[in-house]
């Protein structure tokens, strides 16, 4: 019930920002047409989104796998840290038009390229968080399991892992966030379907109220990503107390 | 069974972030004898500890040892059972993992926590966290145990009970125990010294008779109850 | 059939009416004829076809005349084997109400472009063909949104716009513009669409065919352009709208009739011209990037 | 010395991936090829590094208030965050070209709407990860505080926030790695200036060694702005112990 | 002086998820004096002051409280004597703070933290992290002070001295008081209840006689000890 709320009053500022600031429907189109467009291309717009929400998901666990991986080798292995870090750093800086060629030449045309890239934005956030917060052990906790004779490898996995848990699930959040731009920008790979890919088309032939229909479902997928990571997420961490709603 | 090994401190420094806690520090511990530590707060007993389970920067244990700290470190995302269980499970072996289950569970009974097994840390009591980690360090077997206040969030008669578990448990073992309760340190304490000063000495040997662990209404250990606190009180 | 021979092109931007004569080749079957199968791939980013068809991850691109010539210049291995439309399509286009009315009215002003590598060469001609320089005006990068960009007042010209596209889009948007084509006003006549190999592996016999097919779908839909049209607009998602309705008709006629012809002289000049305004340094050997296939 | 070595290693890579893969430069130039366009053309890298570099530094910064301030916003107030964070999370799904022509209207094709973009990729972490730690105070200080009568606001200002600055580390440090990409993606909303347009300048005419040495200094540009926000967040969290280097 | 006033419980449940610690509780802490509570390890004396203090969901202080937790919860950013203030910072009330400065230094020093200042509670070892918690309860200068083991961490001595600071500066206050040491109990206690049983009951008063702080070595109290002693043990 209060989501719908919610969102029926986003709706209503969102239609009010049109009027008030006089913009015309070619800069942003108001709901109102959106919702016919909405309406009338609900097929187009289906099936589009199938194919974005199919990217973004795939992007998103080969997102979370690779992240978690990586930061649980970085927490590892000092080596893998001071060689690959500054990489994955790095990485964040590519810009997809630099790369693109480069992904098409290794994965082909079709879905994989877009995912990877997808992946490429998304796995970030869950690597940069998951390394902090397993470098944030409970030094007690360390002490003790030092006095247990554990191997370092059992530290990790038993201890700082799940002590950084929480970490983790906020980086998933971000990363379920960024989900359907990871998608989108995906999408510049050589893409013939998805919102993106339909969105930039739209744009660029003056068709502003589609695109922006495609851009509420994309807005709508992402929602419901969050919203199921971050249910998720708390479920991954039940002995964490957490304060509001 | 093997002879559990004698510790021996050999002019140690001690220093915490530049502060000097020990100085050319030189200190026996008995093998298979219980040693009470006493002194007065910040006098550096949990420093000694440390530096004896060998997680001060420098230092290494003498031997495989049990440490059970101040805090009670329960992991919060394990079960009771699976804390106490935690070295077993920290070290991987699958055989001893399993044999394990058996004595953890025997051991959270004896302590009175035999009906929460599957309870998670944040449930219990400040007292029933300090019995679960007193369980753990008592399933580690180990042949030298160092704890650092292990009954200081129990009530007189539990603190009582778990003091006769941990002697019957312990027996044989090198205990290095600190404790703020002079009787406790009577009642278990093979030998008893106290630590005194900045940089810190330990006093003299102070060895009651008879077996552990005695009786506290002993007028021989309310005698020496006086002194120590005596000592305490001057030495501090 | 027997064994189809697979096709990869990359077009140069999403399927529009420019396409024409490919969709219709695909839709009535001519490539099958010629033992094609043809595969058409959309990019996002007009600028990654050529490369990918030089790294061979292609069999051809769609791609410009001045784009060529400089990849060409640059090095890269491509080979120009068609064409699709051949004259500009490019223009500089203002809105009709604005205090803009001639060329040398630009003074002073902004005007968009979005990102082709060669906007400075053509509207620096232009602008000179009416006394100005480039530095008497703002360039700014607008992106694919020229249209937006010009009705929302945020720059008063925008060059990059394809007189068969944005001059609709405007209509559409219930604004009308007045238009320069650059061929008019100080840059040579080139070839807006062209069709790219690589070099080392282009393949005669293949390309004819598919240029055979191409002649043949032009030739019938030149012929029958209400026909084509219902055609077309069922090709793919989203092609059936008003925009590529009224672009249709101003495109229908300026497809090139002969996709294998080839005017050398117009390279060589337009090289030369890439060469003055500096976007290359030396022009290379035409037969380096020219080959005609019939 | 160790970061040179580590860099000379990564750019040993690249060479030997250049090579073993058999790319052409035009799809990935050999670094050494770079580095020679890298020397030619230093003073136009300079130049563009500047601008695209003051874009990340306020974006940065701009995006770091930004995301504190929301994420503090949302802690005290559930009616802002019912009503906001929605809003934020789609925020994170709309690409550049969809509302570029938005920013540009309010804007200006000024530094602001570059610096705007920028911020609105930046910001997110900031809100998430802030928010996520802000949500994670140990309750007992909470119990402790309402014990003292603190008001709300002392309580989110002086207990809330400073338990939760490890949190916003880590939110600055994914702000800071994706703050490159950030003034890129700024740089499409009409840029004539910045390492982002220079890339897509020299990459439509084919000078894909001058876009990679662009691309060069934009990574270096972000590593410098990651190592800086590191420290700086290292140093905001005196008290927390960190394992690891 | 303000008079402090009673607090008292009736019909109370308490209950924390699920597990049920007390039903139909009725309870009387009289105004202006200590109350200690004694009872074993888990029966809900920690539960019972945080019903007291309004910390259990439904609940509410019956007037401005000090409350001091089991665990000392000192904030790790904050030097040691601006955790002892920290009622003031949050109070917000600069006048206030100021003048709240030169009380907790004097507190900081009666518990022997003189010299630590501006220390962060960290490099404290816990005995001293308890008196910084002590101190930071006393600072509050509240009519109602609610204790839970605030000595548990203390040498004999220091606690020895720190009973006699609290019982100077508690005078008139109304104390509750969680308590392990029957002794201590009995030393600062008006009036002393066990509670037993789950879900816990209170025993009848015990209000031994005298001003406290009492001697420890007083017959009477010694008696008394072995009475609280056998009631905690059969209770239990
Ligand atoms: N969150 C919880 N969920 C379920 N049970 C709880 C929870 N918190 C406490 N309990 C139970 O409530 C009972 C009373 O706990 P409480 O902390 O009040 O005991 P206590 O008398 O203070 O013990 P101690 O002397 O060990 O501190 C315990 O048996 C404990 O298991
Ligand atoms: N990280 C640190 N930096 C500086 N000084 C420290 C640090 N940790 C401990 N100390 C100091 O070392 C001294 C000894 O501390 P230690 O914890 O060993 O005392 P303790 O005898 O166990 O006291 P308690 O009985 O209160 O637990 C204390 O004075 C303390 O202030
Ligand atoms: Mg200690
Ligand atoms: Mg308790």
């Amino acid at each position: 019930m209060r989501p719908l709320v919610t969102a029926l009053g986003l709706l209503a500022g969102w239609e009010l920002l049109v009027w008030l600031a006089r913009l015309p429907p070619y800069i942003l189109p108001p709901p109102s047409r959106v919702a016919v467009v909405l309406m009338e291309r609900r097929a187009l717009l289906l099936e589009q989104a199938a194919w974005t929400g199919a990217e973004m998901m795939l992007g998103l666990a080969l997102g979370l796998l690779l992240g978690a991986a990586l930061a649980v080798l970085f927490a590892a292995s000092a080596g893998w840290r001071r060689w690959a870090l500054p990489l994955v750093i790095v990485s964040q800086a590519i810009p997809v038009i630099a790369v693109a060629p480069l992904l098409v030449l290794w994965l082909g045309y079709g879905m994989a390229s877009k995912v990877a890239m997808a992946a490429l934005v998304i796995f970030f956030p869950v690597v940069s968080s998951l390394y902090d917060g397993l470098r944030r052990t409970d030094p007690g906790w360390l002490e003790l399991a030092r006095t247990m004779d554990a191997s370092p490898r059992a530290v990790l996995l038993q201890i700082r892992l799940p002590a950084a848990l929480p970490a983790f699930a906020s980086g998933a959040r971000i990363a379920a966030a960024v989900a359907p731009i990871g998608a989108v920008i995906g999408e510049w790979v050589g893409a013939s379907a998805g919102l993106g890919f339909l969105m930039t088309q739209s744009l660029a032939r003056g068709q502003t109220p589609l695109a922006f229909a495609a851009l509420f479902v994309l807005c709508l997928l992402g929602l419901a990503l969050y919203v199921a990571t971050d249910r998720l997420a708390r479920r991954l961490v039940p002995w964490q107390p957490i304060q509001g709603d | 069974m093997v002879s559990s090994p004698a510790l021996s401190v050999r002019s140690a420094h001690i220093v915490l972030d530049g502060h000097v806690v020990a100085e050319n520090l030189s200190l026996e511990f008995p093998g298979g004898r219980t040693t009470c530590l006493l002194g007065r707060s910040g006098v550096g007993k949990t420093s000694l500890l440390r530096h004896l389970a060998g997680l001060l920067p420098g230092t290494a244990p003498a031997g495989p040892v049990a440490y059970m700290a101040q805090r009670d470190l329960l992991l919060p995302w394990l079960s009771v059972l699976d804390n106490v269980r935690l070295g077993h499970r920290l070290r991987g072996d699958a055989a001893a993992r399993h044999a394990a289950g058996p004595r953890a569970r025997a051991l959270l009974a004896e302590v009175g926590l035999g009906h929460h097994l599957d309870a998670l840390p944040q449930t219990l009591s400040g007292g029933m966290r300090q019995r679960a980690a007193l369980a753990r360090t008592l399933c580690e077997d180990r042949q030298i145990v160092l704890m650092d206040e292990p009954f200081g969030h129990l009530d007189a008669v539990t603190r009582f009970d778990l003091q006769d578990l941990a002697a019957r448990l312990l027996r044989g073992r090198t205990v290095v125990m600190v404790t703020h309760d002079p009787l406790e340190a009577l009642r278990l304490g093979h030998e008893i010294r106290i630590l005194s000063g900045t940089p810190f000495v330990p006093g003299p040997v102070i060895a009651p008779s008879g077996a552990v662990p005695r009786d506290p209404a002993d007028p021989e250990l309310l005698a020496l109850q006086a002194r120590l606190i005596g000592e305490l009180r001057t030495g501090g | 059939a027997n064994a189809q021979e697979k096709v990869r092109i990359l077009l140069d931007w999403f399927v529009n009416p420019d396409h024409a004569a490919l969709v219709i080749a695909k839709q009535r079957g001519l490539f099958d004829k010629q033992g094609l199968d043809v595969e058409l791939i959309a990019p996002a980013d007009p600028n990654a076809p050529p490369k990918l068809v030089a790294a061979g991850q292609a069999d051809y691109a769609l791609s410009y005349q001045p784009t060529l010539q400089m990849l060409a210049a640059e090095g890269l291995p491509l080979v120009r084997v068609g064409v699709l439309v051949a004259q500009p399509l490019n223009s500089l286009v203002a809105l009709e109400d604005s205090a803009v009315k001639t060329i040398a009215d630009f003074k002073g002003r902004k005007i968009g472009f979005s990102v082709s590598g060669f906007e400075e060469a053509v509207l620096g001609a232009m602008l000179e063909s009416a006394g100005l320089t480039l530095k008497d005006v703002t360039l700014v990068n607008v992106n694919f949104a020229l249209t937006t960009a010009l009705m929302s007042k945020q720059v008063d010209g925008v060059i990059g716009a394809f007189r068969n596209f944005e001059l609709n889009d405007l209509e559409l948007n219930k604004a009308k513009g007045r238009i320069w084509l650059v061929e008019k006003h100080g840059v040579p006549a080139y070839d807006e669409l062209v069709i790219l190999a690589k070099r080392e592996t282009v393949d005669p016999a293949r390309t004819k065919k598919l240029l055979a097919a191409l002649a043949e779908a032009t030739a019938w839909l030149t012929a029958n352009p209400a026909e084509a049209w219902a055609s077309f607009s069922k090709y793919g998602k989203d092609l059936d709208n008003d925009l590529n309705r009224m672009a249709w008709k101003d495109t229908v006629p300026l497809l090139s009739a002969d996709p294998a012809a080839l005017d050398r002289a117009r390279y060589s000049t337009f090289a030369e011209f890439l060469v003055k305004r500096g976007l290359i340094k030396q022009a290379p050997p035409l037969d380096s990037y020219l080959r005609e296939i019939r």
